[in-house]
């Protein structure tokens, strides 16, 4: 008891010294580039040390006053073919054409527009913005005697090439993915909504990655009070490296302790296009081919792509059987132990005997047997993951066929389990993004089926409907279509219309252009024209 | 993260507040699916009889091995009151008895006769039973029908649920539920009835035979229906679903058998100036399903023939269950229930001499019956 | 003055009143004690009588814009009594609370989970109330939509189930019950089924469109109704005269309830559904109380006081009755008449007392 | 059992209590006190077997006998 109370006391001081402690994070220092380049030089090497990937390559040029000038770059994130053809070789060579300079000092301006032949230049003083952009792939060429140096992009890097997307394979649908490279994502959205108002805006965060992140929506639907909520989310976070887009998924999302995701992710560019044409906003992480996107509803994870690409009956009806196995996955179990261990009268006569005749031998009382077949389906799941891709497969299958027969020969555990976990197995796969939730919904339902039985399934599941009722996701409620009722918005949630009636776009995102379609576009025959 | 922890901690709380209390395993439990009910040795004793499913019987069965030892096995206890016999049963089984899947509950006529109230009342109240559970008689030892080897399933008592599903096909004995057995119950004058079980043949070859049904006064049992009569009395309650009836040929060479499709009954009392009287329409619909004579009957003439017959068929068998109830003095049709429910006034005073106006009560009884097909073939071969 | 700041739609607050008013479905136990033949008829009736006192309370509400119930009896009776009142509104409200756990606990305990006793049950569902009143009024009216279809698709589902078994021969002699039977059975229905909802008057200040407040609670009412009006129908089909002697007529019927072998006994998971709406009943009603004690003590939010009132809740539910058959025979006799005092007596007392004052008022602002 | 009726009184009343004691909002504070100790003494009562006063028979005695309201 007295430790605790120790705690608090140093709690109380902690929080009291928290407002004077700097903070680390403050900007560095700005340096200005000096007019001498030997000064330069050696500022340059004390910054950047003994890194041999930098490449600094002095270069003397012009005619009658011989300058000397500095050119560095990163070695593998630069396209030398640009650097050697349009830089170093027009400096070198054709720097004796221009022969009407007059005045001693050297002609940066012409050498700039008429000399070096590459698409972007950019001039600046300031050393912590060339150290920044030499480092992200450009090269910076400094001239003794002025105080400016150029940046020059040259990015050009190994890259993934776009291939179909291991997490979301489809039938039918567009097979690129996006890789790991943001311009490129970029370009891939891009190529989706050939649109002037398709905005990208970027913005750079972590202090030491300097990851850069790309809001992109469409101007004239999006909501412009999303956007600058998810500007300001993006601005508060203040930490020094971005990794992968599931760091700021965890930094901008509503409920950070809720087991329900609130920010969608997705790795392919016609499913993120999608989104953003209904309203929504993507944010596109440097590194990561996983593309955020925002605001996310509970409805949104059991829609596919396919879904609108196929016809709309078949896809109405796998949509349903999506719904039905979240609920089988998330309730078997829970189910399985309230019927056998609270309410055995649910059981029809024939069942009954056939499942006590199996449940007769077996050491474990059922929760305990079922409690260890989940765990081990877990384990088996995760194994599968984590191998190399040859070995993950075959461990998959071993396990679930191999232990689950040893199992119920052994005796140690009833058919029935085996066959309760082999569907709860199969049907958390069929919702992909609600399979977190979905396995710790499983845990919980179990546990309170095991102590209250179906009384506290029937809690288990208010509580839950509670909990989701009063998510948000970007001031979006999360069960928008269904709890706060839209019934217009009914035609892509449990069925999804045919497209020519899908006339308007969810209206829980405050979205500024509802029309998405004109009026009466249903096919039909040629005759029926004149008759209507 | 102060306010989660707290959270979580009276979710523990509750959780284990909660506990689990009224949990059991599957193999705690002995499931019953039979209860029979019979006369102790001593007069005011009642010996009940318990039939249990082994579940170590169905599991040999399940992977093919032909199962020498029952799948069932028949406990008995005896004891004055029903409930501390029920708990009895501890002394016999180390399992506790689980009453949620039981479907038959059969009296012995002994103790029918001395009345089922007093081991009625466990059956309603306890929360374990359901009263969608069969009601039946047993001519002669309760205990003994469980005994009978199950032909067709694994255990007797699900046999004999199979076969009171089975009754509606020939409409020979009136299977009833414990709820409506309890309706009639506590209805102050219609006569509760229950279909009888009686076992015939001896040694090994017995076999359980459902025909007829019981007659109760309140809860004492009075009297006896045979085949025909019960056939008559589900005329009038319009519980014949299908069944045969045998007629005469009209050239009377031979018999014609003919299926019942479709009866329907309409029971009205008719009060005219204080003296009551019934009028009972059955409209039938059959099948000609097979003949004996050599006629041939497919022409209308001669199916408007047969229905005809039917009709008379038809009326004797409710003339018999008629005279048989009036005999006994025991309203089984519902006769007091549809007064009530047209005239609710005049039953008020009729009501006390129901049991004088019964047994003199005349009843109009008016049957149209239709033989639509004769089946595959118009006439008989030879 | 009001301590709720989130505003629900009129839709949703006439979904919520209908799921409470189907809250009502383990109370059908008390009316079958008393007549098993007319129940839904005399249930329309009630409803008929009901509307009467509905425009009474909008008339009240109309009077006193952007005031709830408690806000109002401190203008109406001025500072004292105007609490006194409250104090009143807020006892009869936990009373209420109370008394619908220990059904709602007695149910479940009866007929699925024997040895558990009464405590532990009333803990889970306490935790869940809980849990949904601290997410505040918004969320309850989504849930309240919510369960509002799935209890009704389950109460339709069944009501077809049931028709194989329903005997219209146990409904024929409708009118032969008495008198005071008949006014009885119309009190008690009035008051539990329909006049518990007096508290909505603690909401009609949170509804956005002001303007329509008549048309989507006569909605509620009438949507809540149906479902209630189908089970009581159910429930007098098939158990007949067997309904007024068992004690929870709506699980007899619902083991009765069969279809083949492999639905025949689902009793345990509609139950489960049917709890839906007795939760969201037992919910609003906790929630009017806290919301009223908060606005009687005069606090600045209502959450603190969330967790106290379960506990005294909880102190409460056990001794409240001896035995489930001691509630029924008390609402049967006393109960509506104790009710009753609260949700008609009392708001038509502050109705005429207001608009005596605004009578003076005007009088004397002519001659004064 | 009395054991956790206390130990939980003593956990939601230090839990509840101390950010309303931090926001000094001391109308909350002591409603929420006094509620709680109210709800649990009622709970200690029964723990320990006591006989709490049934509001329930209260009400049935006030309308029967004393103000002989009710239907028989």
């Amino acid at each position: 008891m007295f430790h605790y109370f120790k705690k608090i006391v140093q709690h109380l001081k902690a929080e009291s010294l928290n407002q004077r402690r700097e903070d680390p994070f403050a900007e560095r220092p700005e340096f200005v580039l000096s007019s001498d380049i030997d000064q330069n030089l050696t500022k340059f090497r004390e910054i950047f040390g003994a890194s041999n990937d930098i490449i600094i390559r002095e270069i003397v040029f012009g005619q009658d006053p011989q300058v000397r000038g500095i050119i560095m770059f990163v070695d593998g994130l630069v396209d030398k073919k640009t650097i050697n053809l349009s830089i170093i070789k027009p400096l070198m060579y054709d720097l004796r054409l221009i022969r009407s300079l007059g005045n001693d000092k050297v002609p940066m301006e012409q050498i700039k527009t008429a000399l070096l032949s590459v698409g972007e230049i950019k001039q600046t003083p300031l050393i912590n913005k060339l150290v920044d952009d030499c480092l992200s792939g450009e090269t910076f060429f400094i001239v003794d005697g002025l105080a400016e140096g150029f940046m020059i992009s040259t990015r050009a890097w190994e890259n993934r090439g776009v291939q179909e997307p291991q997490t979301e394979s489809v039938v039918r649908g567009p097979r690129e993915g996006f890789c790991e490279t943001l311009r490129i994502n970029t370009s891939l959205l891009r190529r989706k909504i050939k649109n002037p108002n398709f905005i990208m805006e970027n913005v750079e965060i972590g202090k030491r990655t300097k990851t850069s992140i790309c809001i992109a929506y469409l101007k004239d639907i999006a909501d412009p009070v999303l956007i600058d909520e998810i500007k300001v989310r993006l601005g508060r976070i203040n930490t020094d490296s971005i990794l992968e887009s599931g760091y700021i998924e965890q930094f901008i999302e509503d409920a950070p302790y809720s087991i329900f995701p609130t920010v969608a992710n997705s790795e392919k560019p016609d499913v993120i296009a999608a989104k953003i044409l209904e309203g929504r906003a993507a944010i596109l992480v440097d590194g990561t081919p996983f593309v955020l996107s925002v605001p996310m509803v509970f409805v949104e994870s059991f829609q596919t792509a396919e879904d609108y690409y196929i016809r709309h009956t078949l896809a109405s009806l796998t949509r349903i059987m999506r719904y039905f196995s979240y609920l089988i996955t998330t309730l078997t179990p829970a189910l399985y132990i309230a019927i056998l261990t609270f309410h055995q009268e649910i059981i029809p006569i024939s069942l009954m005997f056939t499942l006590a005749a199996s449940e007769e031998q077996l050491p474990l009382p059922v929760f305990f047997e079922l409690l260890t077949m989940m765990i081990t389906f877990d384990i088996l799941r995760e194994a599968g993951l984590r191998l190399p891709r040859l070995v993950g497969q075959a461990i998959s299958i071993v396990g679930a066929l191999v232990m689950g027969e040893a199992a119920v020969a052994a005796g140690i555990v009833s058919d029935f389990t085996v066959i309760v976990i082999a569907i709860t197995a199969v049907s958390s796969f069929v919702v992909a993004p609600q399979e977190g939730s979905a396995t710790m919904l499983r845990y919980i339902y179990f546990l309170l089926a095991g102590f209250m039985g179906g009384i506290g399934i029937t809690v288990g599941v208010i509580g839950t409907l509670i909990h989701l009722a009063s998510l948000r996701s970007f001031g979006t409620p999360y069960l928008s279509p269904l709890a706060p009722f839209a019934p217009c918005d009914q035609k892509d949630v449990f069925i999804r219309a045919p497209w020519w009636s899908m006339g308007t776009r969810p209206r829980y995102m405050g979205v500024r252009d509802l029309r998405r379609q004109g009026h009466r576009l249903r096919p039909h025959k040629p005759q029926e024209e004149h008759l209507s | 993260m102060k306010k989660a922890a707290a959270v979580l901690l009276c979710a523990v709380i509750a959780l284990v507040a909660a506990g689990c209390w009224s949990s059991g395993e599957l193999n705690e439990f002995a499931f019953v699916v039979g209860v029979a009910v019979d006369q102790g040795s001593a007069p005011e004793n009642i010996l009940l009889t318990v039939q249990v499913a082994k579940p170590s019987g169905f599991k040999s069965s399940i992977n093919g091995g032909g199962s020498d030892e029952e799948a069932y096995w028949n406990i008995s206890n005896e004891g004055e009151t029903l409930f501390n016999t029920v708990r009895g049963f501890t002394h016999e089984s180390g399992r506790k008895l689980d009453f949620q899947h039981n479907t038959i509950l059969i009296y012995s006529r002994d103790i029918a006769k001395k009345g089922l109230g007093d081991c009625m009342d466990l059956f309603i109240r306890d929360h374990e039973f359901r009263t969608s559970t069969w009601i039946a008689i047993a001519n002669e030892r309760a205990a003994d029908v469980f005994g009978v080897d199950a032909g067709l399933e694994t255990l007797p008592a699900v046999e004999i649920d199979k076969m009171m599903d089975a009754q509606q096909y020939n409409s020979q004995s009136y299977t009833i539920e414990l709820l409506d057995f309890l309706k009639r119950l506590k209805s102050d004058t219609t006569a509760p009835i229950a279909p009888i079980i009686s076992i015939r043949g001896e040694g090994d070859d017995q076999d359980i035979h459902i025909s007829g049904t019981a007659v109760f006064h309140k809860d004492r049992f009075i009297g006896e229906l045979g085949g025909m009569e019960t056939r008559g009395l589900m005329w009038v309650t319009g519980n014949v679903k299908s069944g045969i009836i045998v007629v005469n040929c009209p050239c009377d060479q031979g018999k014609a058998e003919l299926e019942i499709f479709q009866a329907k009954s309409t029971v009205t009392p008719v009060l005219k100036d204080g003296d009551l009287s019934f009028l009972i329409e059955i409209k039938e619909k059959g099948n000609l399903g097979s003949q004996t004579c050599r006629e041939n009957l497919a022409p209308t003439k001669k199916l408007e023939a047969l229905s005809e017959r039917q009709n008379k068929a038809i009326k004797t068998e409710i003339e018999a269950a008629l005279k048989k109830a009036q005999e006994l003095n025991a309203d089984i049709f519902g006769f007091g229930e549809a007064v009530y429910r047209k005239y609710p006034k005049q039953w008020k005073s009729m009501k006390d001499q129901w049991s004088e106006i019964f047994p003199t009560l005349d009843v109009e009884i008016k049957v149209q019956s239709e033989v639509y097909g004769t089946g595959n073939i118009t006439k008989p071969v030879n | 003055m009001k301590l709720e700041k989130d505003m629900i739609s009129n839709s949703q607050m006439a979904f919520l009143l209908g799921i409470y008013i189907q809250g009502a479905i383990f109370c059908t136990a008390l009316v079958f004690h008393i007549t098993s033949r007319s129940i839904s008829l005399i249930s329309l009736t009630s409803l008929a009588v009901f509307l009467t006192f509905v425009f009474v309370y909008i008339k009240l509400m109309r009077l006193f814009p952007g005031h709830n119930l408690m806000g109002l009896n401190d203008i109406v009776f001025g500072a004292y009594i105007g609490k006194a009142v409250s104090g009143l509104y807020i006892f009869f409200l936990v009373v209420l609370t109370v008394a619908n756990l220990r059904l709602l606990c007695d149910y479940v305990v009866g007929n699925y989970m024997v040895e558990t006793p009464t405590i532990a049950i009333a803990i889970v569902f306490l935790f869940v109330v809980v849990w949904a009143v601290y997410a505040g009024l918004e969320v309850m009216a989504r849930i309240g939509m919510l369960f509002f279809v799935i209890v009704s698709v389950f109460t339709g589902v069944i009501f077809l189930l049931s028709l194989s078994q329903i005997e219209i021969t146990n409904f024929l002699p409708q009118f032969d019950i008495s008198l005071i039977d008949f006014v009885r059975t119309n009190h008690i229905i009035t008051t539990i089924f329909f006049g518990e909802s007096f508290m909505f008057m603690m909401f009609i200040p949170c509804m956005k469109q002001q303007n329509r407040l008549g048309r989507s609670l006569l909605f509620g009412l009438i949507a809540g109704e149906i479902s209630l009006i189908l089970s009581s129908l159910m429930i007098t089909g098939v158990l007949g005269d067997m309904a007024s002697i068992s004690n929870s007529p709506l699980n007899r019927v619902l083991r009765q309830v069969d279809l083949g072998q492999v639905l025949s006994r689902m009793e345990f998971i509609v139950t489960g559904i049917l709890t839906f709406s007795v939760f969201m009943r037992i919910a609003v009603m906790y929630y009017a109380a806290t919301i009223g004690l908060g606005q009687l003590l005069g606090l600045k939010s209502y959450k603190p006081l969330v967790i106290p009132i379960a506990a005294v809740v909880l102190g409460l539910v056990v001794p409240i009755f001896y035995t489930p058959s001691a509630q029924i025979a008390c609402g049967i006799s006393t109960w509506p008449f104790f009710s009753s005092f609260f949700t008609f007596v009392l708001p038509v007392v502050t109705l005429l007392v207001a608009l005596l004052r605004g009578f003076f008022k005007k009088r004397e602002e002519e001659c004064g | 059992m009395i054991y956790v009726v206390i130990a939980a009184y003593l956990i939601i009343a230090f839990v509840g209590c101390r950010p309303l004691f931090k926001k000094k909002w001391w109308a909350e504070f002591a409603a929420y006190l006094t509620l709680l100790t109210i709800g649990f003494s009622l709970l200690t009562m029964q723990a320990l077997g006591i006989r709490v006063p049934s509001i329930g028979q209260g009400i049935q005695i006030l309308m029967m006998d004393v103000l002989h309201i009710g239907y028989h």
